[in-house]
C-alpha cells in the first residue's frame, strides 16, 4: 500500500533528491499516515494525524517542493477538525466531526485497492501480443470499430472536417480597383468601329483572358448600342456578332462627361 | 534453452510479425550461444509440418525472406465472409466524417454535406441510413427539393445522449487546453445552410 | 460441414482478428445451419485447450464477449527483443485509480472522480481516453452537464475481463471493518477537490 506513486499531473512530487514518498493526492498521504500510525479509519487519532501531515508539507516545502492545493486544502480541514474535537459542546452533541473524513477514506481506499489488482493484472498482461496475421484479403480501408466512436471521436471529426474545409475555402479575395473602365472601353470600341467599319466581337472577346476586360467590354458593347452609336449584328445562334457604326455619331467627350456626372457606375453593378 | 520453449518463441515471433522472419533473427533475439540459426531453422520446420493438418486454420511456410505465418487459401471465402460480418461492427472514416456533419449541423441536405467534405457522399449517406445512424427529415425548400437528414434516436442511444445538442462542443472536449475550432463555413447562396429552412 | 474444417475456420479468424471475435460472427460467417453458435463455442473451447502448451506460442481466451488470440505473457522478453521495442507503458499510479473509479461507478463524471480521489484528475482521464481505456458515454443531466465516462472493450481485453462486473469487488477483499459507502459522492458538501477542484 505505500507505494511511490507517479501522480503525473497532480500534487505532482518530483526532484532528484527527493527522498519523501510521494502521493497521488492529499487522501493518500492521509491513508498513509494512519497507517503509520497503526490507527483504525474509524477511530483517528486526529491531533497526532494533523500534526504529522503538517509536518509532512513543511518537509516537502523544505525540499522546495510545490504543494498542490489540494493538499493545502486537506490541512486546512484537518486543523478544523482537530479544534472541532476539542469543543465541549462537539463532544457532547455526540457528532463526530471526523466522520466526513472516514468517508471519504473508505471510499479513498476502496478506490485504491481495485487500483492494486488492476496494477498486478496489468503487469501480467502486459505482455500479451494479439496475433496479427494478414488475412490476405486486398488492402481494406481503415475502419474505426463502432464500438470506440463516442462522443470525443465524432466531435473530432466535426473539427478535422470543418478545419479541412476551412483550409480548401480560404476567406474571399478583396476586391480589387478596377484596371478597366467602361467609360475608356466605350471610348476605345466605338474608335474601332467607326475607323474599321466593322469589328468581329466574339473574335475580340476570346483574345482577351482576362475576365475582367471582357465583361467591360461586353458592357461597353451593350451601351453603345443602346445609344444607337453602333449596331451589332449576329446571322444566326452562337455566330460571330459584327460590330457597324450605328445611325448616331456620338460625341464621346461629351458622352462620356455626362456619364461621369451621373454617377453611373455600370463596370461595377454588373460585377 | 527448452526446444520446447525455442518452438513458442518461434511460433509467437510468428504471428506477431508483420513480414517474413529469417532463422537468423528468432536465433538473435533468443540470444542464447546454443540456439543457433540452424536448430531454429530446424524447429521452425517442425512447426510447418505439426501445423499443416486439415484442422489447423493457419499455416507455416517458406517464403522468399525467410518464414511467415499465413492461412490457407481455401479458407479465404470464409475470412472473406467473416470479414464482412464484422465490418458490419465498424465504420469507416468517411461514414464518421458525414455522420459528424449531420449530428452537428442537422437538418443538412446531401448537397451541403457534399460541400462541405468537397467529395461526393451519396454512398457513405447510404451506407448510414442502412445502419439507421441518419434518417430522412423532409426536404428543404430550394431548387431540387434535396432531402434533409438527421440523425436517429439510436444515434443518441449510442452516444448516451438525450438531445442532439448535448453533443460537445469542441471547446469542452479537451478540458484546460482549447482546440482550435474553425469558423463557420460561409452560409450564403452556396453555403450548407446554416440558416436553414426546417421541413 | 466436417468438424475439423470449422475448427480450422475458427483458427484463421482468430489469428488475423484484430480484436475479440464471437461465436455467433464465426457462425453467421461460415452460414450453414447446423453450425451454431454453440457448436462454435465448444469447438473454440478446443482450440483453447489444445493450445495451451508449453510448446505453443499463442493462446486464446474469452474476453470482453468473445474470443481473442494473442501470445502467452512470459514470452513477451522474447517478443520485445525481436521487435526491437521497449516494453509497452506502464500506467501510472493516478491511472490505475481514475481507471478503477470509472470501472466500478460507471457511467461517472468527472467532478465525481475529482471528489472520490480528493485531487483533480483531468490530465489522468484525457490520458486515458487516448489510450482508449475509457471514453465518453454522454452527459449527466445536472448543472453543467458534466461528460459521463465508461470502461472500453479495450479495457476489458486489456484486463481479461468479460463483463466489467467482472471484476474483483475490493469491499470483499478488506477483511474487518465494514465499509459504508454512500451511493452517491456528496457533491457539494465542503470536502476538498470537490466540483472545481484543481489546482
Amino acid at each position: 500500500m505505500n507505494q511511490v506513486s507517479t501522480g503525473k499531473a497532480e500534487g505532482t512530487l518530483h526532484g532528484p533528491a527527493l527522498e519523501l514518498p510521494s502521493f497521488s493526492g492529499p487522501l493518500d498521504l492521509l491513508l498513509h499516515l494512519i497507517q503509520k500510525n497503526r490507527a483504525a479509519i474509524y477511530d483517528i487519532p486526529i491531533a497526532r494525524i494533523c500534526d504529522q501531515y503538517h509536518e509532512y508539507l513543511a518537509a516537502m516545502q523544505e525540499v522546495d517542493l510545490e504543494i498542490a492545493g489540494e493538499f493545502l486544502w486537506m490541512a486546512a480541514w484537518l486543523l478544523q477538525v482537530k479544534s472541532r474535537m476539542l469543543l465541549p459542546a462537539v463532544a457532547e452533541s455526540g457528532e463526530d466531526p471526523r466522520a466526513e473524513l472516514v468517508e471519504r477514506l473508505l471510499e479513498y481506499r476502496r478506490v485504491k485497492e481495485l487500483a492494486g489488482i488492476l496494477s498486478e493484472v496489468h503487469a501480467m498482461r502486459r505482455g500479451m501480443w494479439p496475433a496479427a496475421v494478414d488475412a490476405g484479403l486486398e488492402p481494406e480501408e481503415v475502419e474505426l470499430d463502432w464500438e470506440d466512436v463516442d462522443l470525443e471521436a465524432i466531435c473530432r471529426a466535426y473539427v478535422e472536417v470543418m478545419e479541412r474545409f476551412a483550409a480548401d475555402h480560404p476567406p474571399p479575395l478583396e476586391v480589387l480597383p478596377l484596371r478597366y473602365t467602361v467609360e475608356r472601353t466605350m471610348r476605345d470600341l466605338y474608335g474601332r468601329v467607326r475607323s474599321e467599319g466593322m469589328v468581329p466581337l466574339l473574335r475580340l472577346l476570346h483574345t482577351r483572358n482576362d475576365t475582367e476586360e471582357v465583361v467591360t467590354a461586353v458592357v461597353a458593347m451593350l451601351e453603345l448600342a443602346r445609344l444607337g452609336g453602333i449596331h451589332a449584328e449576329q446571322r444566326k445562334a452562337f455566330a460571330e456578332i459584327y460590330l457597324r457604326p450605328g445611325q448616331r455619331e456620338l460625341d464621346m467627350d461629351t458622352l462620356l462627361k455626362e456619364r461621369e456626372e451621373h454617377g453611373t457606375r455600370d463596370a461595377e453593378s454588373h460585377r | 534453452m527448452e526446444r520446447e520453449t525455442l518452438r513458442a518463441i518461434a511460433e509467437a515471433v510468428l504471428i506477431t510479425a508483420r513480414g517474413p522472419v529469417t532463422a537468423e533473427q528468432i536465433s538473435e533475439a533468443v540470444g542464447e550461444r546454443e540456439v543457433e540459426p540452424a536448430l531454429v531453422e530446424e524447429v521452425l520446420g517442425e512447426i510447418r509440418d505439426d501445423w499443416d493438418t486439415p484442422h489447423h486454420g493457419l499455416r507455416i511456410e517458406r517464403v522468399a525472406g525467410g518464414w511467415r505465418c499465413a492461412t490457407p487459401a481455401q479458407l479465404e471465402p470464409y475470412l472473406r465472409a467473416f470479414h464482412g460480418v464484422a465490418s458490419r461492427q465498424r465504420l469507416s472514416q468517411a461514414a464518421l466524417e458525414v455522420l459528424s456533419i449531420v449530428a452537428y449541423r442537422q437538418p443538412v441536405t446531401l448537397p451541403e454535406i457534399n460541400f462541405i467534405r468537397g467529395t461526393n457522399s451519396a454512398g457513405v449517406v447510404r451506407t448510414l441510413l442502412e445502419r439507421k445512424l441518419i434518417r430522412m427529415a423532409g426536404r428543404k425548400q430550394v431548387v431540387g427539393k434535396p432531402f434533409l437528414y438527421r440523425t436517429t434516436r439510436e444515434f443518441l442511444v449510442h452516444f448516451g445522449l438525450e438531445r442532439p445538442e448535448d453533443l460537445p462542443d469542441p471547446e469542452e472536449l479537451i478540458p484546460g487546453e482549447p482546440t482550435p475550432v474553425p469558423d463557420d463555413p460561409p452560409t450564403g447562396s452556396a453555403g450548407p445552410g446554416g440558416e436553414d429552412s426546417g421541413p
